[in-house]
């Protein structure tokens, strides 16, 4: 299928996806920010699904849009964060990082991008599907890491529940073992005190050292 | 039992112990002390048992171990030990067990821990008397900063963070040359192994740059003018077990690493250089003597005249190489550098029992300051009968240790050149005067203060540490061959590896 | 067939939006980290370019590794964030200055 | 024949140290009493020991012994040893030793009586002599300087042993440090004598001490100097040190601080006589060197005269015996510098009994003045304590060289030695030696009259003015009397004091009769002393000897006789009858008075250059090498350069993320430029 029609896809989302990161970046408030930002992710694996990559196109909307943005909404939405002073000096510092943007744009294009234009596509994997062809990988070749990662997503829940997780301090509990291991001693204290005189006595002197 | 891997249960029983000290946690600093000192004990009688098992008729590495380590650069777990090692170790041996039962009830703070770091120095010290493998060495050599930066850092006295990262930079600017050196000889040998490298062939200015690398690295261990002054600040800073083993066996890691690495693997440029190593051990008898003199706090002054001791160490090394390459004589250079051991050993255990005296005094004044004390003799007889006794072993009075090889070294100088021998010789003047003029001041005169009338003399434990490293004083002093018969095979050697040119 | 070129030059545009974002919104650590997410997704796209034209799926693994560790890191993020709120109330990156010290 | 085992020669030096160990270790345990009892007998088992020994060498027929006890260290082919050498000059110097020792044991229990510190006191001394018998017996360099250095420890001890006194443990240091410097050159000395011989063993020295004749050694480059003379002149620099000869005598007469007993066994018996002993031992070495028997011979001269010269100034009882111990060592010196090294010997046993003795006597009359030494308050003694008079007055004659008595065979003989002599100075040492006389009969005349003679200058206070009377102790002095004054009329001296001056004053008086035969001109020493035959002045002198009796009556028509006579004269006229002439001749001769007061200013020089010039030196290289250049400078100044470096670097570090994120875009920048320009290869 020699047609028009995958370019005019890849034109489409990656303009989408393009209006919708400067979105991003550009959108006064936050929750607008994170929407486009799900848009963002939306078009990029949309133009994902155009280079047959399946799996990754579904797991990036799954995990990320389903997940983690759902998780920058939350958060948005949770502290409340006034944005006006966020945004003070935005103008004063947009022309470098345009500037910016552009010196990198054009030396990332001069490095990579002219010299890749007659690199024609490779070999499909013949009669395997994108998942298939993915898992195989990643399931022999990959496995110690493919494991590694499980590793440092389960650190990386436990660390965040850690980390945001309270103590509360006003909370009143009880502890058994110490309320039964408790002695005699500690429930009553005996104190010595000298019978009051009267105010003549003058206080007794202290052993000289 | 000769098949038993002797030098590794020697390195690695103080750090078992260390870890189950450790357990014994700090609400029960008895347990702690009493496990640590069950503890040196055995490693004492471990390397008691070198002795019997030793060929004292040979030169070469004994109680040899060997297994892989690191095999993708040819670094092995290579352990060795002739007369000169196991003379260090058995000095490590004895005097870790007195500073464990020194620092008894001074210690009072996180005792498990201080007893753990000391337990996993001595191993560490150990290691180092007895790797034949330069990376391994090198690891025990810097590995044994780590429990002294605790020990200093932790437990010392108020200025402890200056002096710990003074000792800490020192020692290891200097061993970063050395780690640069080891990698050149790596790159040039292709192994790590020392007996390898003792044999290898080295252009001329090739060994300068190494013999510049390695006497950086040791000068600053031993330490030598000019860069001793850490060495001070880190004595006074110091909890006493702390001083002594610092005086008593890391300063010895320091020539020790001259005889492993400077004399056999670039003998030529030793032989060249000689005569900087000596100016400077004798600068460092000198001019350090009059520093010496001039100090007010005692543990200072004892910090000084350890390097001017360590002189000693280093002139009796390298005056081997105007004796025996320049005069052809091989025998006086023997002497020379069999001084230079027995100073290594007698030094030792004389600055071991002088700082512990200083300890002593200490833990009943908290001050080290000269001017606080004075008339202890009258309060304190038995502890000023042992304080004399070692003052007097720090000048070099013949019947202590202190004699015996400042007498050697002196005799053997005197045939490379009567002035060296002249210059060294000052030391019994300057000697004394520092020490005895501290002992007129601190044990002598009249009681001037409250506080030193209320002193009580020395208890039981602090009787039996000092005890012993009076008897081991005055057997090294009155008997010294054993100690020379131990090492002299060595020594013997060691003047043949220093002897052997390397310029083909 | 689209070109390797096109893929490369999108995620080009992306991650060079993504730092022009750092410098615009360089206060707020929410869009800061959103932008890092940007940047991480422009990478992504050309790891999968890639391993679709040379045809090793090892750049996928890759991007599905990255996919992991981001998610994770974002997570974490956004936990310190919620906590540097409680603390500090704010998330104003210009208060937060203490690693000068 | 009965030959001398090692056993024997062991239990007598062991015997000493066995008794000082128990005494010292276990003082609290057997007590003062016992203390005493295990000294004395170690010293007596010693001294008995020692006299058997000395009767088996010279009558018995026994031969020399000479043997290592244990090996000291192996070096390659180069073994030290320990071990004995014992032959007439060491049996001699073992009698000497331990008898005087033995004295002044026994004389300690009374003078010591009060002392806190008696127990520690035997224990010191018999170490003493435990030390000083084991220099005497060394068959070897080695051993010869521990016993040299212990005995130099003990001293230290000694001076110092009340060392609350700040005088006391002033004159300690000074003694320690005075006679390192002489241990110095001695060191040295040993090792010149490695050097020249591989051994350091007398028996193998000595037979090789031939070779050094034309041997050189270049110490200074280009000047060959003679093996021999650096050899000995630096063993002679030690036994300067520890004989106090000029320049190194400073510390003698400070050393007075001690307790007396040790003033009379240490520093005036034994100890300091170790120098002309050793001296004497290296015969067959300083034989070979001429100008190193010059330099000894001149400083001898040096010494005999000019201190003698000082103790006639002095007041203190026991400093003029002192500056007359360092004139008489002067003399010792004096002859074996002419190469007649028995007579210095002679001079040195019999000196060892007069003096030993006329010390103790000092120690009695101080005892009886309750610690009080100064002699402008004493006077008139000799009716109080009529046992100590007379054997001050045998001492004095002894010392004096009065005919017939110890000091005069031996003394005669010295200075007709040096007479005989011709070597470089024997001019300047006859005249040294002469004068030394008469000064030498001055200040011990002049001891004896103001101590015991002449009117009372004290008066006694006695009890009821409401003084408490303190129990005495030697430890702290009557300070809370007025000088001059005592709470009783002074007394002879207990048994144990006086029974050693009277054993002491035997052999001052009639040891010179049976001994001088021999010993001076019989070749009595045989090979222990080693004269060439073109030194050997006493030989000349034994051609014109015909026994002691001649001697003796010779003796009243030679010159020194007539000098001593016109010394005794003088100090009877001046001191005893006519005491203001004294004044007046202060006054006259005042310059010569002020430098002989000011003991030709030694002490401030000393003390000026070397113990404020060292300490000065100190804080200077203290605070100006080690604090300014190396701290300051090199530690410190490197620290504050990376600190100065790091100001301006950290300029960079806001701490805000954004900065951080900003500085890694820039290098992602340059790091795209670079690869962009220079390519991707």
């Amino acid at each position: 299928m020699h047609s028009i029609f995958p370019l005019v896809c890849f034109w489409a989302f990656a303009i989408v996806a393009t209006g919708a990161a400067l979105a991003v970046i550009t959108l006064r408030n936050s929750v607008h920010a994170v929407l486009a930002l799900v848009l963002t992710f939306f078009s990029t694996a949309c133009i994902w699904l155009l280079l047959q990559a399946e799996f990754l196109a579904i797991a990036l909307v799954v995990v990320y849009v389903g997940a983690v943005m759902v998780l920058f909404l939350f958060v948005v939405m949770m502290l409340d964060i006034k944005m006006e002073p966020l945004r003070e000096r935005f103008i004063k510092y947009a022309p470098l990082g345009l500037v910016v943007a552009a010196i990198m744009l054009i030396e990332m294009l001069g490095i990579i991008g002219v010299r890749t234009m007659d690199v024609r596509p490779g070999p499909n994997p013949a009669g395997v599907s994108n998942t298939a062809w993915l898992g195989q990988a990643l399931f022999t070749r990959f496995l110690l890491p493919f494991e590694i990662a499980a590793l440092i997503l389960t650190v990386g829940l436990v660390a965040a529940v850690v980390l945001a997780a309270r103590t509360r301090t006003d909370k009143k509990h009880q502890n058994p073992s110490q309320q039964v291991r408790v002695t005699a001693a500690q429930r009553v204290r005996l104190v010595k005190m000298r019978a009051e005189t009267g105010a003549e006595t003058p206080l007794p002197r202290e052993p000289q050292a | 039992m000769s098949n038993w891997p002797l030098l590794s249960l020697l390195i690695w029983i103080p750090v078992a112990g260390a870890i189950l000290v450790l357990f014994c946690g700090n609400a029960r600093p008895n347990a702690a002390r009493w496990l640590s000192l069950l503890v040196t004990l055995i490693v004492l009688a471990v390397s008691a048992l070198l002795l019997p098992n030793f060929d004292y008729t040979s030169g070469a590495m004994q109680f040899g171990e060997a297994h892989e380590w690191l095999p993708g650069i040819h670094s092995s777990y290579k352990l060795g030990a002739d007369g000169i090692s196991v003379a260090l170790i058995l000095l490590t041996t004895f005097t870790t067990v007195l500073v464990i039962a020194g620092a008894w009830e001074v210690i009072k703070d996180k005792v498990h821990q201080f007893m753990a770091a000391m337990l996993v120095l001595e191993g560490l010290m150990i290691g180092v008397f007895c790797a034949m493998d330069a990376l391994l060495f090198y690891v025990f050599f810097e590995a044994m900063l780590i429990p002294m930066f605790i020990i200093i850092g932790i437990w010392g006295g108020p200025r402890r963070i200056y002096a710990t990262l003074k000792f800490f930079i020192f020692t290891f600017f200097g061993a970063i040359f050395m780690l640069v050196a080891l990698i050149y000889l790596y790159l040039k040998a292709g192994t790590f192994d020392l007996a390898t490298l003792w044999s290898l062939h080295l252009s001329r200015p090739e060994q300068i740059w190494l013999f510049f690398a390695f006497l950086i690295a040791f000068a600053v261990k031993v330490p030598m003018v000019p860069v001793h002054t850490w060495l001070p600040d880190a004595h006074v800073e110091a909890p006493t077990g702390g001083s002594v083993i610092l005086a008593a066996i890391m300063l010895k890691v320091g020539t020790y690493g001259f005889v492993r690495f400077s004399l056999p693997i670039v003998p030529d440029a030793s032989q060249q250089l000689a005569w900087l190593v000596i100016a400077l051990s004798l600068i460092a008898i000198i001019y350090i003597g009059y520093v010496a003199l001039v100090q007010e706090d005692m543990k200072k002054l004892i910090a000084y005249s350890s390097i001017a001791h360590m002189g000693f160490v280093t002139l009796g090394l390298f005056v081997v190489f105007m004796l025996a390459r320049g005069l052809n004589d091989p025998q006086t250079a023997q002497l020379g550098a069999q001084g230079a051991m027995v100073q290594m050993i007698s030094h030792g255990l004389v600055s071991g029992a002088m700082f512990t005296c200083i300890g002593v005094m200490y833990d009943r004044l908290h001050t080290r300051l000269i001017k606080d004390y004075g008339g202890l003799a009258k309060v304190m007889p038995w502890f000023a009968a042992f304080m004399v006794l070692f003052a007097m072993a720090n000048c070099g009075l013949p019947g202590t240790s202190g004699f015996v090889g400042e007498f050697m070294v002196i005799l053997a100088s005197f045939k490379a050149n009567p002035w060296v021998s002249l210059a060294a010789a000052f030391t019994l003047i300057i000697g004394a005067a520092y020490t005895l003029w501290l002992i007129k001041r601190v044990i002598f005169g009249q009681i001037e203060s409250e506080a030193v009338r209320t002193m009580p003399d020395i208890n039981a434990r602090e009787a039996f540490v000092l005890a012993a490293f009076a008897a081991a004083v005055l057997i090294v002093g009155v008997w010294p061959w054993p100690l020379t018969h131990l090492m002299d095979a060595s020594v013997s050697h060691l003047v043949s590896q220093a002897l052997a040119t390397k310029v083909g | 067939m689209i070109p390797l070129a096109y893929y490369i030059v999108f995620a080009t545009v992306l991650f060079c939006i993504a730092v022009t974002g750092m410098f615009l919104n360089r206060k707020n650590v929410i869009v800061l980290l959103m932008c890092i997410e940007l940047m991480l997704l422009a990478v992504n796209t050309n790891f999968v370019a890639f391993s679709r034209f040379i045809g090793d799926p090892a750049g996928q693994v890759f991007v599905f590794f990255i996919l992991t560790v981001a998610a994770a890191e974002s997570a974490i993020g956004l936990a310190i964030l919620v906590l540097l709120f409680r603390n500090r109330g704010t998330v104003n990156v210009a208060e937060i200055d203490s690693l000068k010290d | 024949m009965i030959v001398i085992s090692e056993t024997i020669l062991l239990a007598i030096v062991l015997a000493p140290l066995a008794g000082a160990l128990l005494a010292g270790l276990l003082r609290n345990q057997i007590g003062r009493a016992g203390a005493s009892t295990v000294t004395i007998l170690g010293v007596a088992v010693s001294c008995g020991l020692s006299c058997w020994v000395l009767y088996q060498l010279v009558w018995g027929g026994a031969p020399n012994f000479n043997a290592d006890v244990y090996t000291w260290f192996t070096v390659g082919k180069l073994s030290l040893h320990v071990g004995f050498l014992v032959d007439r000059l060491t049996a001699m110097m073992l009698v000497v030793v331990t008898f005087v020792s033995l004295m002044v044991h026994i004389y300690t229990i009374g003078y010591m009586a009060d002392d806190p510190g008696y127990q520690r006191f035997f224990s010191y001394i018999a170490l003493f002599t435990f030390s000083m018998l084991m220099l005497v017996m060394a068959n070897n360099f080695l051993q010869l300087f521990f016993g040299w250095e212990a005995v130099g420890l003990v001293s230290y001890l000694l001076i110092g042993f009340w060392f609350e006194r700040p005088t006391a443990t002033f004159a300690a240091l000074k003694a320690f440090l005075v006679n390192r410097v002489g241990d110095f050159g001695f060191v040295l000395g040993i090792a010149a004598v490695l050097y020249g011989f591989g051994t350091l063993d007398y028996g193998s020295v000595f037979a090789q001490a031939g070779t050094l004749d034309g041997t050189t050694i270049e110490v200074i480059g280009g000047h060959p100097w003679s093996l021999a003379t650096v050899i000995c002149v630096l063993l002679f620099v030690g036994a300067m040190g520890k004989s106090a000869q000029v320049p190194l005598h400073v510390w003698l007469p400070d050393s007075m601080e001690g307790p007396t007993p040790i003033s009379a066994l240490i520093h005036a018996a034994t100890m300091v006589t170790a120098g002309i002993f050793m001296v004497a031992r290296m015969s067959p070495l300083f034989e070979h060197s001429e100008t190193a028997l010059s330099l000894v011979l001149i400083v001898g001269a040096t010494t005999a005269f000019f201190t003698g010269l000082i103790g006639i100034v002095q007041n203190d009882i026991k400093r003029v015996i002192a500056y007359s111990t360092l004139s008489q060592l002067g003399y010792m010196c004096a002859a074996l510098g002419a190469s007649a090294y028995a007579a210095g010997v002679y001079h040195l046993m019999t000196h060892a009994f007069f003096k030993a003795l006329l010390f103790l006597g000092a120690g009695s009359v101080i005892v009886a003045m309750h610690h009080e030494q100064d002699m402008r308050r004493m006077g008139g003694l000799r009716k109080y304590m009529p046992i100590t008079y007379i054997t001050m007055w045998i001492g004095s004659l002894a010392l004096a060289g009065a005919p017939g008595f110890a000091g005069f065979f031996s003394k005669d003989a010295i200075i007709e030695a040096i007479g005989e002599s011709h070597r470089t100075g024997h001019l300047y040492a006859y005249i040294c030696v002469l004068a030394g006389v008469f000064v030498t009969a001055l200040y011990s005349f002049r001891l004896l009259y103001m101590t015991f003679h002449g009117k009372e200058r004290f008066t006694v206070v006695g009890h009821g003015q409401g003084r408490t009377h303190a129990k005495t102790t030697s430890d702290e002095p009557h300070h809370a009397h007025h000088p001059g004054e005592l709470e009783h009329p002074p007394h002879e001296s207990p048994w144990v004091i006086t029974v050693p001056l009277i054993l002491l004053a035997i052999p001052s008086v009639v040891i010179g009769w049976p001994t001088v035969a021999p010993m001076l001109y019989g070749g009595w020493f045989g090979s222990s002393i080693h004269v060439a035959q073109a030194n050997d002045v006493l030989g000349e002198l034994a051609r014109e000897f015909h026994g002691p009796l001649a001697m003796f009556a010779q003796g009243f028509v030679s010159p020194p006789f007539w000098i001593a006579l016109a010394g005794f004269a003088v100090a009877t006229y001046v001191y005893l009858f006519n005491p203001k002439i004294a004044e007046q001749c202060e006054r006259i001769l005042l310059p010569v008075y002020r430098a002989l007061v000011r003991k030709y200013w030694f002490d401030e020089l000393y003390y000026n250059l070397f113990a404020r010039g060292g300490v000065k030196l100190g804080r200077a290289f203290w605070k100006g090498g080690d604090g300014a250049l190396l701290d300051g400078v090199m530690v410190d100044g490197s620290a504050a350069f990376v600190a100065r470096s790091a100001q301006i670097v950290r300029r960079l570090q806001t701490g805000y993320l954004y900065s951080y994120a900003f500085a890694m875009i820039v290098g992602l920048i340059l790091l795209l430029g670079g690869f962009w320009y220079w390519g991707l290869h």
